[in-house]
């Protein structure tokens, strides 16, 4: 097959979906891999990189998706690129059901297949073509250091001739991969970190990473949801949230949320007034900005000062990071294509990984919630 | 000339039994104290008058045919048995030599001789007689759950009473008083073992093997004034085998955390779990850490691999702690680290960062791999599905294909979590059960905390 | 009945407590095995005891060399394979 | 005395000279406060606040300076300011020699006094008045942030289910106060971090950080100079130095270089070249950018790129930090304050502290290197 | 009945020694040993026959006032001196009974109590004026350097030569040849002892002391043949402290890291460095790791006081572990931090985050201080400017107020470092010397690494 | 010579090689002082050697009684002094 791979067109994207390493496997598998012309700029690889490879360069966006059978890439592809993409031929990406539900049509009518990065079921099986648990991670590290440069303090204590610091209080909410990750770093950096989530599961994994978990007292699955994921609460049990909530963000110095809830807008755990309680000073960085943000007031991809609190929410912090970005999400995005384009059974759909990735398969949607989604709109 | 002999035994035996309680000399003990063997029944050959050479080289040929047949012949796993009854024989052998006295000097013998008498026939055949229960509960013959009855305990204490005040008869009844002490004791000794548990046993035979020890020194008593230097000699062996019997007896009562008056008379507690690996319910092997720090300490290279569970124990300082302790006694310890051990990516670096263990140390999956091969001890702590080898054999496991650490590789596998549950994948393990494999249960913090006083002890 | 036996023996006791401290648990059956073949020292009194006049004693004298023997022989040796086991592989 | 706590100036200035802590405790002995409007707002300290702690609030910088006896204050004061101060006042501030010497005449001509924060003599005794060493410390420890930010990668190792992340390497070159707290927080953020200086005593103050000592091969006491501090080197050590710079520094994604000498341009350590042997992606955080920086293409205050490196040179790291940094200096400032100005025996010039810190004694130059540079500046 | 009230002392001797290695019942061992010797008395004169019981109750007398005195009165410094002289006097007593003895019998008893004798002679003299050779030194009464001469062993070993050739002709010239080992034995003993350094006293001390338990030993093969029972006691007794003391000995000579052989013939190789706390050159008391962890052993609120030299030798997870060993044990652990120990601002918190050690333990110099007062010890890591007493009180020092951490005090203050070097500021410091004060040198975490092995064996 | 005064010599040397195991150095000075004490059991034979006939014999008696009990009293009581030290204060 011919592999394609793009130069990414949204902003602040400076990920490549491929690296040369994984066009070299590609090759050795005896695919051929053509690539845009500075399509690894941002991540810093440069077109020789790819050359060296053994990938063609090309110099048009036009010209790989007129070329490739599959293309590889980090977001979906913009609707100029889909006009000139082949019929029949197949797109990884991370796509996410409520934006593709808008293009479904060229998706469709053109026979195309999505390969949805985001879908990859969290089996443990999957974990090595688990995107979404390699960018989260990176997001959650690098939300703890943008937090730690936006404070206006130290994060450890320090005893000195000028006298103590006392450490800086990290608040993480939303204690999934991003969360973890924040907990992790945010204790490397010497602050007192504390966590909370909505799964009781998860309190034993903040432990085991030395943080203290917030709890919320309930019947305890009431956060649980499908496949690890959460779901939404009663009404009683967020009430319980906000004070809870309420009573301990007042000290904190840093907030990392990162509720997220499959396919739903971000839960607000942190209103207004909860701003305004935190010390002038302190930073809530918003991983769930995208999804309208687990802070009322976070604006999406912006940093914003509010009564001298800094709201960060951007939703790109992977992104800062493109050199191992891109090297993770490309191992994991070549992980799932030898997955599903093995010799010996390709593109089986009773595999419970390609099926769950397989949004749409040649045209026919492959995926329930899209579907659901689809039907809604119609109707 | 003989005296000293004896006295030169006895040396060797001493120094046998010290050697033996070491592991790195034990086995030139056990020789040293089979010479000192060796020299006492010379001593003794050439000691008595009146001896028929020929009848006692029979006798000990047949003897020495039965012991040897049986000691290369039998399987290892029955070890324990092949013990019990070889005490059995030696609790038989005092008390016949003391019956013996017995029927030489008859009931008017001093009260000491008929005291050393008694005790020697009732210690020795009570010996005998549970040594051979012993045999049967581990060998299957008898039921190893504990057999009682009601009353047990007040019938035993009747038997003893009887058994004495027959003692106190012989001079005025003789033989059939002796006659009744004999029968007595031999059911005494079966009443006392019957209800122990089969996994008891070990403390069982180590108390009897006491016994024997102090049935041998009865008897030394009895022949001390007809032949001063035997008696003597047997005496000091006797008494040496008794008192570190008991003592031995203690260590493993203390061991499994029990006193001894529990495992004697504990048989209402019922069962405890089969720790000593004997137990055949479940095809595991549970090793205490003390076992485990012996098998470290053979080991020349040593992997570890960390999963969540030394995360949920936090026991991240306490794992630097003993591998540090084993790098100093020249082994070579690495850390093998699963892509997705613990819960998120880099969990095992994060915890091992934290416990300042040095980057060079950690090897990811590739690295590792080929290294079980040739690793003496592969310790995994708190990991489970990223060794479980259902992952490369098990089409139907939920984990077929995703690459493992071959753990199983490694000569010996020691597995440390706290119960038999699974891990993330909820799916069971079958390298808990492997050959080379070897459980020791608990927090992994504690564990390793007790591995290394263990290690230190050793 | 003489104080000197009884000062041996007592003597005898206190080494027997002495010696053994702590011993690893693999060692608890080697260990065991070991000092229970030198409980076989019976064979001394059972050789000498064959001597004894009466013919039913001289019997027991004969069987007690056999038990004893049995014990003796058996018990090194069987404590020698443990042992050896040990050694590594 | 009235003390007068003046509102920063100069660009990206956050800090303020006294908090409101600090008000109390002049309160407490018996002087009386004065504070500019909104002096501490960049450091989030109201007005409300000093008000609160005892200090009366005047409108602008020209009342303070005009009823002033003694000046608190993180820069040196304007030439407008200085138009209005007091004749006779004290200033204590952070002077550096080299910029005093345009104001020398104002300050002479009206019998001022200089005490000067950055020449309090670094003894033991004097560290809860060393204010450079807290201010030093914070830059250190924000480089390290900033750094980890700016990079393209993860500060520390991490296997992972897409590949292992190989730790971040970090090259502090001048393990001084900053040097040593840049290594301690690099090496909590999970980097592997190297070091070099040209003081060997160092050796062992790096090392008790953990991290691993760059040596040039030499005579052991080369850049030794006097008070603890560096003096300029050798050409052949120099040369060897840069080779050995040459050599270490294409691996690193983080450089921070913090080598200074007193009263002399800082040394360039890292020249063109060597820049550009550097991955694309890595930064250098060049914290002698103000004494012309280590780097030879650094510039001051602002965050190049040069070949995909990241140069920041702003100086004013410690502003980042206004909450902990303003804490601490005045605390130091205070401290000295209370050592000068004690009740039994009041601007001692006998003694080592008072001597050393008092730039100008009632318009008398009281210092040294001042005193040269001004025979060095009329001849 | 006699002779088991013997066997009854022997018991309790060897009860005695056995609890008076233990700290905990050391001092009860020490009681039950005493009362072994009354029982052992009250047998031995309810024994002899013809005793002139005025004569020996008027000797003892002298002798407990004697010993009493000297016991009570004497200062704590000048124990191992009196030790020393307690023991020649023991070591005279056997000799003096051995001649008694020969003067009954003559030169025409048997071999094996010529044997006896001369050896017992032999032994006690040595002893006696070897200890008293012991106590000159420690007295300072003779130099403690080691006085040699060219050939001294050679000579030593004529000594010996000529001692056993008059054992040999005792039969032919009698009472001349004993009279000739009598002196000699004592020479032997002063040229024994004058080429050993004080420092190496109480070694010295401890293998005569087993000389006396042989001395004693001997005296009972001497005694045996005419009062049996007594001379069994005495031989148990004797060979029971005889072998203990050589333990001992060989103990205490590890504890110095030399061998037996080094300390008697090393005469050449020079003093060590006083170690042991006595010699009185330095006014500091220098201590082992194992008599520190004796202290905290004892301790139940521990300040620990990290300094710069914690950071180099990079001992925080080892201080860690001391302290989470300590606190298991229900100790209280707290940290003192100086705002300026180590060599950057917050190096100590640095490095204490690094071992995991919790925010609530680290108190600041304005918390911790008013807790040194009621604080058992207080342990002093690579730190020294920051706990200098000078800042406090010596107007002249260049950190005269500098506040500092008030180790001083605490109950104990336990002082690590690798020398007595001075810290950053160069100055000297006198809580060294204090009274409270105890050194242990050697680098920070090998100190604590053994800190930690010790305090688990205790 | 008796073989029973051998062996329970012997004996008791392992008693005394075996019940010292490992002692804290702060308890060296009080063990060696103490088990010096128990070597004052030559009080034993110096008490019988009064009985000697002869007076220089009875003289050398008395002389090692005062010896001894010198050794025996100032050993046990010096001993008990340094134990008690360390009581914690
Ligand atoms: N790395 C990631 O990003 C990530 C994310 C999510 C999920 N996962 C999944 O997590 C699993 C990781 O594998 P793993 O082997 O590390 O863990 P695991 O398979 O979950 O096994 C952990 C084991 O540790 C034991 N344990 C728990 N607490 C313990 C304690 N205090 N002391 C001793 N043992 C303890 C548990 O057994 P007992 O209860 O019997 O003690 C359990 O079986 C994989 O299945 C992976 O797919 C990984
Ligand atoms: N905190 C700051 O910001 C800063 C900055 C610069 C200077 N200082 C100065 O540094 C000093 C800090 O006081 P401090 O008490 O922490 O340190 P210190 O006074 O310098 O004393 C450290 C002691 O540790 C010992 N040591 C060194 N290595 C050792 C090892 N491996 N094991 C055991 N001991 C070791 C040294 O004695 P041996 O050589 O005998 O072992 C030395 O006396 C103050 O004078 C302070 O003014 C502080
Ligand atoms: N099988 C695997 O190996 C594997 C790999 C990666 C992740 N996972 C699992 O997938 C699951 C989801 O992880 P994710 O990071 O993608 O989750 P996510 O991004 O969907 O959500 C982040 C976190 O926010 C929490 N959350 C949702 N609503 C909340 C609320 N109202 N208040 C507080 N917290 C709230 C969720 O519980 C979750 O922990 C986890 O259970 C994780 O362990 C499994
Ligand atoms: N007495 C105290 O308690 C105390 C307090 C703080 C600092 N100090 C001491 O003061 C001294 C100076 O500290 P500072 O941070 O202010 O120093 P600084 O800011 O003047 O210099 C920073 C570092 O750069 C180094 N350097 C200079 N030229 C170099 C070159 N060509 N290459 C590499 N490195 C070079 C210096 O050696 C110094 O370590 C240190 O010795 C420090 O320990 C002492």
């Amino acid at each position: 097959m011919i592999i394609g791979i793009l130069k990414e067109t949204k902003d602040n994207e400076l990920r490549v979906a491929a690296t040369p390493d994984v066009v070299k496997n590609l090759i050795k598998l005896d695919h051929s891999v053509v690539v845009e012309k500075s399509a690894g700029e941002g991540s810093f690889i440069s077109d020789e990189n790819f050359k060296d490879a053994g990938a063609d360069l090309l110099d048009s966006s036009n010209d790989v998706c007129s070329q490739a059978d599959i293309i590889f890439s980090v977001n979906s592809l913009s609707s100029e690129q889909l006009k000139q993409i082949k019929k029949n031929s197949t797109i990884v990406s991370f796509f996410q059901i409520k934006d593709e539900i808008q293009q479904i049509s060229d998706y469709t009518n053109n026979n195309l297949s999505l390969i949805s990065m985001s879908h990859v079921p969290r089996t443990t099986l999957a974990q090595n073509m688990d995107a979404l648990s390699s960018q989260s991670n990176i997001a959650g590290y690098k939300a703890t250091i943008i937090g730690a440069d936006h404070i206006t303090k130290y994060m450890p204590l320090l005893m000195t001739a000028a006298g103590t610091i006392k450490p800086a209080k990290v608040l993480i909410l939303g204690a999934g991969v991003a969360g973890l990750a924040a907990i992790a770093n945010a204790k490397r950096m010497g602050a007192q970190v504390y966590a909370f989530d909505v799964r009781p599961v998860v309190k034993e994994q903040v432990e085991s990473l030395g943080a203290k978990f917030v709890e919320v007292e309930s019947e305890s699955s009431e956060g649980v949801g499908e496949g690890g994921y959460a779901k939404e609460v009663s009404e009683e049990y967020k009430k319980k949230q906000g004070e809870l909530i309420k009573d301990t963000i007042k000290d904190m110095d840093i907030v990392i949320s990162t509720a997220l809830i499959p396919e739903r807008p971000a839960p607000i755990l942190i209103d207004k007034d909860m701003v305004n309680s935190m010390q002038p000073g302190s930073a809530i960085i918003d991983l769930a900005a995208i999804n309208g943000g687990n802070c009322e007031l976070t604006e999406c991809d912006k940093v914003i000062m509010h009564n001298n609190i800094t709201i960060d929410g951007r939703s790109y912090l992977p992104s800062t990071m493109p050199n191992d970005a891109s090297k993770l999400y490309s191992k994991n995005l070549f992980n799932l294509f030898k997955h599903i384009y093995n010799k010996d059974n390709p593109l089986n759909l009773e595999d419970e990984i390609t099926n769950g990735s397989m949004l749409i398969n040649q045209g026919k949607v492959n995926n329930q919630m899209l579907q659901e989604f689809l039907d809604k709109d119609n109707s | 000339m003989i005296d000293f002999l004896y006295l030169i035994s006895a040396i060797c035996f001493i120094y046998g039994l010290k050697m033996l309680s070491h592991p790195k000399t034990a086995r030139n003990g056990n020789i040293i104290a089979s010479l000192g063997m060796l020299i006492a029944i010379i001593a003794t050959v050439s000691l008595g008058t009146n001896l028929d050479l020929k009848m006692i080289g029979i006798a000990m040929l047949i003897g020495a045919i039965i012991g040897g047949f049986f000691a290369t012949k039998v399987e290892m796993t029955q070890m324990p048995q092949l013990v019990a009854i070889f005490n059995g024989f030696g609790g038989g052998a005092s008390a016949l030599v003391a019956s013996s006295e017995f029927l030489k000097y008859g009931a008017d013998s001093s009260m000491f001789l008929i005291i050393s008498i008694t005790l020697s026939v009732l210690v020795g055949t009570l010996t005998l007689t549970g040594s051979f229960i012993a045999f049967g509960k581990l060998q299957g013959l008898i039921s190893t759950k504990p057999i009682t009855f009601p009353g047990q305990q007040i019938f035993n204490a009747l038997l003893a009473i009887t058994m004495f005040t027959a003692a106190y008869f012989i001079p005025t009844y003789g033989i059939n008083a002796f006659y009744i002490i004999v029968i007595l004791s031999g059911l005494l000794g079966i009443l006392l073992v019957i209800p122990i548990g089969g996994a008891d046993m070990p403390v069982v035979i180590s108390l009897l093997n006491s016994y024997s020890g102090i049935a041998a020194a009865m008897t030394g008593f009895v022949l001390v004034n007809s032949q001063p230097s035997a008696g003597n000699a047997l005496i000091i062996c006797g008494s040496l085998v008794g008192a570190s019997g008991m003592i031995l007896t203690q260590i493993m009562c203390k061991g499994m955390n029990r006193s001894l008056a529990n495992v004697i008379f504990g048989a209402v507690g019922g069962e405890v779990e089969a720790s000593s690996g004997e137990g055949k319910e479940v095809n595991i092997k549970s090793y205490s850490t003390e076992e485990a720090a012996m098998i470290f300490d053979a080991a020349e290279k040593i992997i570890v691999v960390p999963g969540y569970g030394l995360a949920v124990a936090q026991a991240q300082h306490a794992v630097r702690e003993v591998a540090e302790f084993l790098e100093d006694k020249g082994k070579t310890v690495l850390y093998a680290i699963h892509p997705v051990a613990g819960r998120m990516p880099g969990h095992m670096n994060v915890l091992l960062a934290e416990a300042n263990i040095s980057y060079e140390q950690l090897k990811d999956l590739d690295e590792i791999n080929p290294e079980f091969e040739d690793c003496d001890v592969a310790i995994v702590l708190g990991a489970n599905d990223v060794v479980n080898p259902a992952a490369r054999s098990d089409q139907n496991s939920p984990i077929y294909g995703m690459p493992i650490l071959n753990v199983d590789k490694a000569r010996t596998v020691i597995i440390n979590k706290r119960t038999m549950n699974t891990g993330f994948a909820g799916v069971q393990n079958e390298l808990f059960g492997y050959e080379n494999s070897i459980m020791v249960f608990g927090d992994a913090k504690d564990m390793l905390i007790k591995l290394l006083s263990d290690l230190k002890e050793l | 009945m003489d104080i000197t036996t009884i000062t041996i023996f007592i003597l005898a006791v206190f080494v027997g407590f002495e010696i053994i401290t702590k011993v690893p648990p693999t060692l608890h059956t080697p260990l065991m095995s070991g000092s229970n073949a030198i409980s076989g020292i019976a064979i001394i009194g059972a050789i000498l005891a064959t001597t004894v006049q009466g013919n039913i004693g001289m019997w027991l004298g004969f069987i007690a060399v056999i038990f004893a023997m049995i014990n003796v022989v058996g018990g090194f040796m069987v404590t020698d394979r443990m042992l050896k086991m040990f050694k590594r592989k």
